[in-house]
């Protein structure tokens, strides 16, 4: 019975089939469920499809207005979402006028109680004029549905249409209100149809070289992006187009010119790349650049399909050179301790092999949010025998978890961390970092701090209040005294 | 000058919406409700929502924070949303038997147009209490075999626990409604009166959305006057907890039940927030119980009629400490004058944070020029006018302004300090105006929680700080000031 | 490494102090005396010397202070000083009526000898109450004509006012001794054991050089575990007083001197400051008082020595209060630790107060990099070293040391914090290093008497404070931090 | 009888002959008693003489090292003392290296208790040494006798004379020990006249100009000094040498080829004036730039001098059509208001008329802390009839002139301003500033918002607790309710 129910979950217990626990000899398709909606009133870790559209993927792109088509709730909780930081610089060499464009502003709609009798189409239409009024520099403008407007029928793509002739730049329309799909994947996969169907094919790059290729699935959290293109710099590789980490709009239009598609996120964004490859025949290839091992190795998977294999190499042996002595020095202190890997999709499967090679850490369980079965089959694929590998956690497994399995360290999100520390656990951000970038050579020593740095916390040894009294410090002091006086 | 959104030619838009100033009222609900002892909030709408606002709330607080979700989808939406709140209602008493359930609405639903009302008496009246004490038949969707079975008994019966039915659409108002609405619906459904002209010698205050440290300073104020009291709702120690090793998954401190049902009997309510006095009316109305809407008690005037309308209605005499504090703060205001006398303060959040923050740094000679609320409010616009006329300052007004228009009105004038929330920081930056940062949510600095500015030692403190934002930005001489 | 002043190669200077990191004793001594209540310090010496002090004092806390003179001119020098402090105290009894005057010496009245203690017994031999209670005959270059004298009875005859000398010369010591050498003065003076095996069931607490908040601290501790206690001395209300309308020419609030007289009759005696500790030492050698010197309670474990020798002294239960406290400074560091580890940090300012910064800052995962004190103290150098040893750090630590050493010891280093007066902002501006102001004087911010740096509570802001410090200093992303 | 014994005084009648009430029919020489010892035991707001020097005179000059010869206590006292800023512009046009360097360090000598003993002068060439060392860019170094020193007899003046050859720079030793004299103001002249002595006439100046003056007593407090700066440079009047505010050492040494000298605080600094003139010849003019009249005529008066009149008139006229409506204004909110001037000493006799004229204010009270006969004299001149004029008052003197003459205004330092402020009354800082500079007409309006703010500070109106209950809140409010459920 490789399944297993928590303790807590004695009511609920369709949660069973959700925690799978490995088994070596087990098939392989034994994995949890999946990709299903979520126990009414269980205290879900998971967002909504509009964050998987917005706050994943199209919010990274530098260049780009955002008009969420929604009351004012969701236009504030798209705002400065991820920490994904954007450079100035455009394709052409220019530089965009705004500083984290991405980041500074969002624009709503501002649904009122008519809008929900009467349709938002007219507002939506108007609000879109005046963000172009406003933001002149923004070089296009995409536009998202939310629970509201998915209700009400507003015909956004219509607008889009209309608006994108009217005002000679693109509007996009992304219809992925709130309460589509189990979870935010439902966003993403909108966000990749979207941008593909609108946009990939509609403009030429400036110029293309033999090494271009598309980086798909990267979206630069606290600058892991501008990581690989060191690496890809110092090989002779270009980044024709990012999916989309410190993008730009042109960037999406023409990423049906590269030599080949690298996928890094593969829960978020292989739709596209196979959408690409299937209409451009632009071939894809999966990578993973956490860990120094699956660094190097796909490094060198990735020189080897353009011929640039030496160059490869040297990137992979200057940057171990750095790293090596240190994580050395990391394993030792950190050997043998108990991790717990929370994370959206992907990282659940980038993480735990690293953490046990590099770090000689112990994964105990991991779980996701939204990942899918080919996801879960990769997480089983890289755990040890005995790992819990468990869907959509609530608050009171993932109590059950730390209390039973006491791990020394959890890797999660900002909702679950302040869980952890009060429980005793210390807990490393992986949606966004602690002290990152993470990616690369480089970006896991930083990683391998933060863990340090966190495990060995000094406060973890003081939270019992503690007094040596040394056998009675009255006694002690009195006798001090006496012999004081006595001289 | 008033700007009113969308009413006023003299804003750049009058559709979009940029950077909003507002949240909305399911978040004010859920402010209301983390200061409730063991209640449970659920959001009957997509898990987004809490999602979303648990995200505000925790990097805010820094702590923990369970908001339940009805997790509507696509299939559900199409046939009402009754039985995913009554699987909700069922999961949630059973796995985390709460004291209460505050279900709030959603734009969701509400367009949907669910009666939650009729669908939590749905979920009582079906509900069979089997043999533990659990609720099992309701959800037909649902089967349950044998060996799933607890011998656990809820600590409250399911017949008896409030579940609290708060409707809070988010395409009308603001989180600032959501907490009125909450609050009034807390008191609404729980308090009672025990006897005809009873009276438990205590005041009811409504905190409005402050902070945990607020509500402290407001405690203490209250136990200094030894003024028995209730507080609506008393979030300073659910949302500014120790670190025990131990984990609760609601308030596990904060207002009683029995302290809300005690409410009817209390000798008076006092709103620190006049745009959450609904609940205080309607004990005014139903009990007669008086109600007393004031403005925030930001500063020395604001404090100053706190007490006095303390003082009066309970019957007592100030306090040798509070009298301490408030010469405290007469002297801070007086040795910081020099440095603050003139400059230009734009404050932006909640209504009455920002009047109240508006007479604060007028008594600090300072110059409130710009004031920016998300929220539309006729109120504010008054206060702020009575405010303008005593003062003789003339500020721009944003009332339903968001953050682009704060911005832009910046860039006209010479605004030297900028006071509000973490949001602001780009406007600070680019235009190069220090922020002190009050008001919610602060998610990029540490402790935003045990940060108060209501009362006299509070304004200490507050005096303290913005001074030492002007010294830091515009005085610092070879770190030097005022050598003779 | 330990560098001492003037014995260590790796130092640019043997000779030459730069940037002072301390002051005189006599500003000690006014540090204490300013603590008890109706206490007048006199200085004897140049005019200069309190007006000096006063100047530094008044720029800190922002109060009016007071400290007399005999001001000592070319003319008097020659021929002793006995005729300017017998004018000075007479002056001081008719004019101010005090309840003590604490009488310092001064680098100038000690080179030249004066016994002030044969003048004090002198002034109040020779002294010869007239009718009016004045003194009148003592000082014979002074005539008084009918016409002055005075029917005000001074609250204290002048028979039991007690004038207490302290020899302070400035040319050997520190302010710190100087804070010593009074706290022993005055419990010499005054303190008397009521009977055989008395205990008034209170514990002494002598504070050292702290802020008026720390001893609101400390006070509230006591308060809260219901701690009877004699403060030595306390500062809280005379250094952070409310502005009144009136005022006050020494302290209206402070140590009485009754409780310094029955601070023999006390059950122990906790020097939260070790450099302080000799009127403890003298109330346990006389008296059989048992004395404990602690480490400055900043942080977890310095406070937790702190209220565990409190509570095993005095037999008392921990409060919940305390322990909610330090849950909740222990959520905060936990909280803010990603920000803040590995951060370098250089503390100065006075020996106690860098112990236990550098092993609060350890605590928060910090490395305290450079520890600088004016004090050339070996306890201070033990402190470290047994710190090191628990902590694993290997400060540069310069005992004797001056700002411009601190300044060569961090251009070497990559000091990411500065923690200390005001007067190391040059420092901190020219490396471009954030500066936390903490310790005396901090004259280029207002509201220095109102941080608090002991106890649980005051860690917590602590925290708060050094982890902003840090934020707003290497993490500002946008004014984005952890946005997942 | 012009003379008044406070009440507070009765004990010590001495104080009588120092306080005087100016009656329009005494004669000239009927003013305080002044510049004697302070009655010990009196809460004097006295200096000493090693402040006169340091802290006042020497401090300001922007590229000497100064080294304290005394116990650390003088030394810490000395660092960082008056607000007066230095640019780093040499004579010669370079730079100089340090930022405001003469607020920045401070040497001490660091006695002990063996020097007491032994003495001190091996310690001071040692220390100067070192000085030298660290401080390569000090055009001179200046070290200063304390009250220990100035007991145990040490030799400075030969210790600074064997220096100045050894290190090829001046070392000039200033003998004015704590104890020297009853007030600062010693230490004024003695650093007049050891710079007169040691420095005027040993260095010539790089070129000079028909127009050359020296600028004394004027330390550039808050940049006062850059305000007539920026005057003389309008008129064709050149600052040859600055006596002591920005200055630099060489300024000093060729104070003697100016064509004029300009005594500002003719307190602190007529002596040297006085002892070039007998020595060089060069003549010398009292000047006053505070308050806009005294600031025409005297800009008037050097213009005449120089034949420069017109130019004087325009910067008159262009300075006053800037701030003349803005004085109408505020005179107009401060009319009648009283104010009490207690100034070190010249400030005294600058500031009254200008209060009285310019803003109508009433001036109650003038009191100085060193000041002598001749300063007195035109106090006295400047005030009104039944002012009180009172020499180094103690603090319940200052209580006393508080509680019965209920002054609106104090200007004075940061020692008497708590006192002030405790009994609710504003108080501007006159030595340094609050927002300066205070000099000349722009300076003059910076003085007059402050005054205006610190008058008009709203909380002077918020002392008393105030609740109004409107006939009695709770009946109102009960029966609106009664309204209400009415309904």
């Amino acid at each position: 019975m490789p399944y297993k129910l928590f303790d807590v979950d004695k009511d609920i217990p369709e949660r069973k089939k959700h925690t799978y626990v490995k088994d070596n000899a087990d098939p392989t398709e034994d994995i949890p469920a999946c990709n299903t909606k979520t126990v009414p009133g269980c205290m879900t870790e998971r967002g909504c499809a509009f964050a998987g559209v917005k706050g994943v993927i199209t919010g990274a792109i530098k260049d780009v207005a955002h008009v969420v088509h929604s009351p004012v709730g969701c236009t504030f909780y798209g705002y400065g979402s991820k920490r994904y930081p954007t450079s100035q610089d455009m394709p052409d060499g220019s530089k965009f006028p705004i500083e984290n464009f991405n980041l500074k502003y969002i624009v709503g709609t501002n649904l009122t109680e008519s809008d929900v009798v009467f349709g938002g189409m007219k507002k939506l239409r108007q609000t879109i004029l005046e963000t172009a009024k406003e933001f002149p520099e923004a070089n296009a403008i995409y536009t998202y549905s939310t629970c509201t407007v998915g209700l009400i029928g507003d015909d956004m793509d219509a607008v889009a249409k209309e608006l994108s002739e009217e005002l000679g730049k693109d509007v996009v329309a992304f219809n992925a209100p709130g309460f589509s799909g189990p979870t935010q994947s439902k966003g993403h996969h909108v966000a990749n149809h979207t941008l593909f169907d609108n946009l990939v094919g509609t403009r030429e790059p400036l110029e293309t070289t033999p090494y271009d290729v598309n980086l798909i699935g990267e979206y630069n959290i606290d600058g892991d992006l501008w990581v690989i293109k060191s690496y890809f710099d110092e090989m002779g590789i270009r980044i024709l187009s990012s999916f989309s980490g410190d993008s730009t709009h042109d960037e999406i239009c023409w990423m049906h010119r590269a030599k080949l598609s690298l996928v890094r996120c593969q829960r978020s964004a292989t739709y596209i790349a196979d959408l690409i490859e299937q209409k451009y025949g632009v071939p894809y290839m999966k990578v993973d650049f956490f860990g120094p091992r699956y660094c190097a190795e796909n490094l060198r998977a990735v020189g080897k399909y353009f011929g640039l294999e030496d160059k490869a190499e040297k990137v992979i042996e200057s940057r171990m050179k750095d790293i090596k002595p240190q994580l050395e020095f990391y394993k030792e202190k950190l050997k043998g301790k108990k991790v717990w890997v929370f994370s959206g999709g992907p990282k659940n499967w980038h993480f735990p092999r690293p953490l046990e090679e590099e770090l000689g850490m112990e994964v105990i369980a991991v779980s996701t949010m939204f990942e899918h079965e080919d996801g879960y089959e990769k997480i089983k694929e890289r755990v040890d025998e005995g790992t819990i590998i468990f869907d959509d956690p609530n608050s009171l497994e993932m109590e059950e978890i730390i209390e039973k399995y006491k791990p020394d360290l959890m890797l999660s999100g900002i909702k679950e961390k302040y869980l952890a520390h009060k429980m005793g656990v210390p807990c490393i951000l992986i949606h966004s970092y602690e002290n990152g970038p993470y990616i690369g050579f480089e970006g896991f020593l930083n990683l391998t701090k933060d863990i340090y740095a966190a495990v060995y916390n000094p406060v973890w040894n003081m939270l019992e209040f503690e007094y040596e009294t040394e056998g009675g410090i009255e006694e002690m002091s009195m006798e001090e005294t006496e012999e004081e006086v006595a001289k | 000058m008033i700007k009113e959104n969308q009413e006023v030619d003299g804003l750049h838009k009058n559709f979009a919406v940029i950077n909003p100033c507002r949240f909305c009222q399911p978040m004010g609900a859920l402010q209301a409700l983390l200061g409730v002892k063991g209640a449970m909030p659920l959001i009957h709408g997509s898990q987004g929502c809490s999602t979303y606002m648990r995200f505000q709330l925790c990097r805010h607080y820094r702590e923990p924070i369970n908001v339940a979700s009805t997790s509507m989808s696509e299939g559900t939406v199409v046939y009402g949303g009754e039985a995913n709140l009554l699987k909700a209602l069922k999961t949630i008493c059973n796995e985390y038997e709460p004291s209460l359930i505050g279900v709030t609405s959603s734009c969701l639903t509400e367009t949907i147009g669910d009666d939650m009302s009729a669908i939590i008496k749905k979920f009582k009246e079906s509900y069979i209490e089997n043999s533990d004490g659990k609720c099992i038949d309701v959800c037909a969707d649902v089967e349950v075999s044998g060996e799933d079975a607890d011998n656990t008994i809820p600590e409250v019966s399911i017949h008896d626990l409030p579940i609290i039915p708060i409707s809070t659409p988010s395409y009308a108002g603001s989180h600032v409604e959501g907490y009125d609405r909450t609050i009034k619906a807390l008191v609404e459904a729980l308090a009672q009166k025990f006897s005809e002209n009873g009276d438990n010698g205590k005041v009811n205050i409504v905190m409005g959305t402050v902070s945990p440290a607020d509500v402290e300073e407001i405690k203490d104020i209250l136990e200094t006057l030894k003024c028995g009291n209730i507080i609506l709702t008393d979030t300073s120690e659910s949302l500014n907890a120790p670190s025990t090793g131990d984990v609760s998954f609601f308030p596990c401190e904060g207002t009683g039940l029995d302290e809300i049902r005690d409410s009817a009997n209390s000798r008076g309510t006092i709103s620190l927030c006049k745009h959450a006095d609904s609940g205080a009316l309607l004990l005014e109305n139903r009990y007669g119980v008086p109600s007393f809407s004031l403005p925030m008690p930001v500063g020395l005037k604001n404090t100053d009629e706190f007490i006095g309308c303390l003082t009066t209605l309970m019957e007592l005499e100030t306090s040798k400490k509070l009298e301490r504090d408030r010469g405290i703060l007469i002297d801070a205001i007086v040795d910081a004058h020099s440095y603050n006398y003139g400059r230009k303060v734009a404050i932006y959040g909640d209504p009455d944070f920002v009047a109240g923050m508006a007479q604060f740094v007028s008594e600090l000679g300072m110059i409130p020029s710009v004031l920016c609320t998300g929220v539309s409010s006729q109120r504010f616009i008054e206060d702020i006018k009575c405010m303008n006329h005593e003062t003789g300052s003339e500020p721009t007004v944003l009332a339903g302004g968001d953050l682009y228009d704060l911005h832009e009105n910046i860039k006209e004038g010479d605004i030297e300090l900028l006071i509000g929330n973490s949001y602001g920081v780009r406007v600070a930056k680019e235009e190069n105006i220090p922020l002190v940062r009050l008001g919610f949510p602060i998610y990029d600095r540490l402790g935003a929680q045990r940060v108060p500015v209501l009362g006299y030692r509070a304004g200490t403190h507050l005096v303290d700080l913005l001074t030492n934002t002007i010294i830091e930005n515009y005085y610092d001489f070879e770190g030097e000031i005022n050598v003779p």
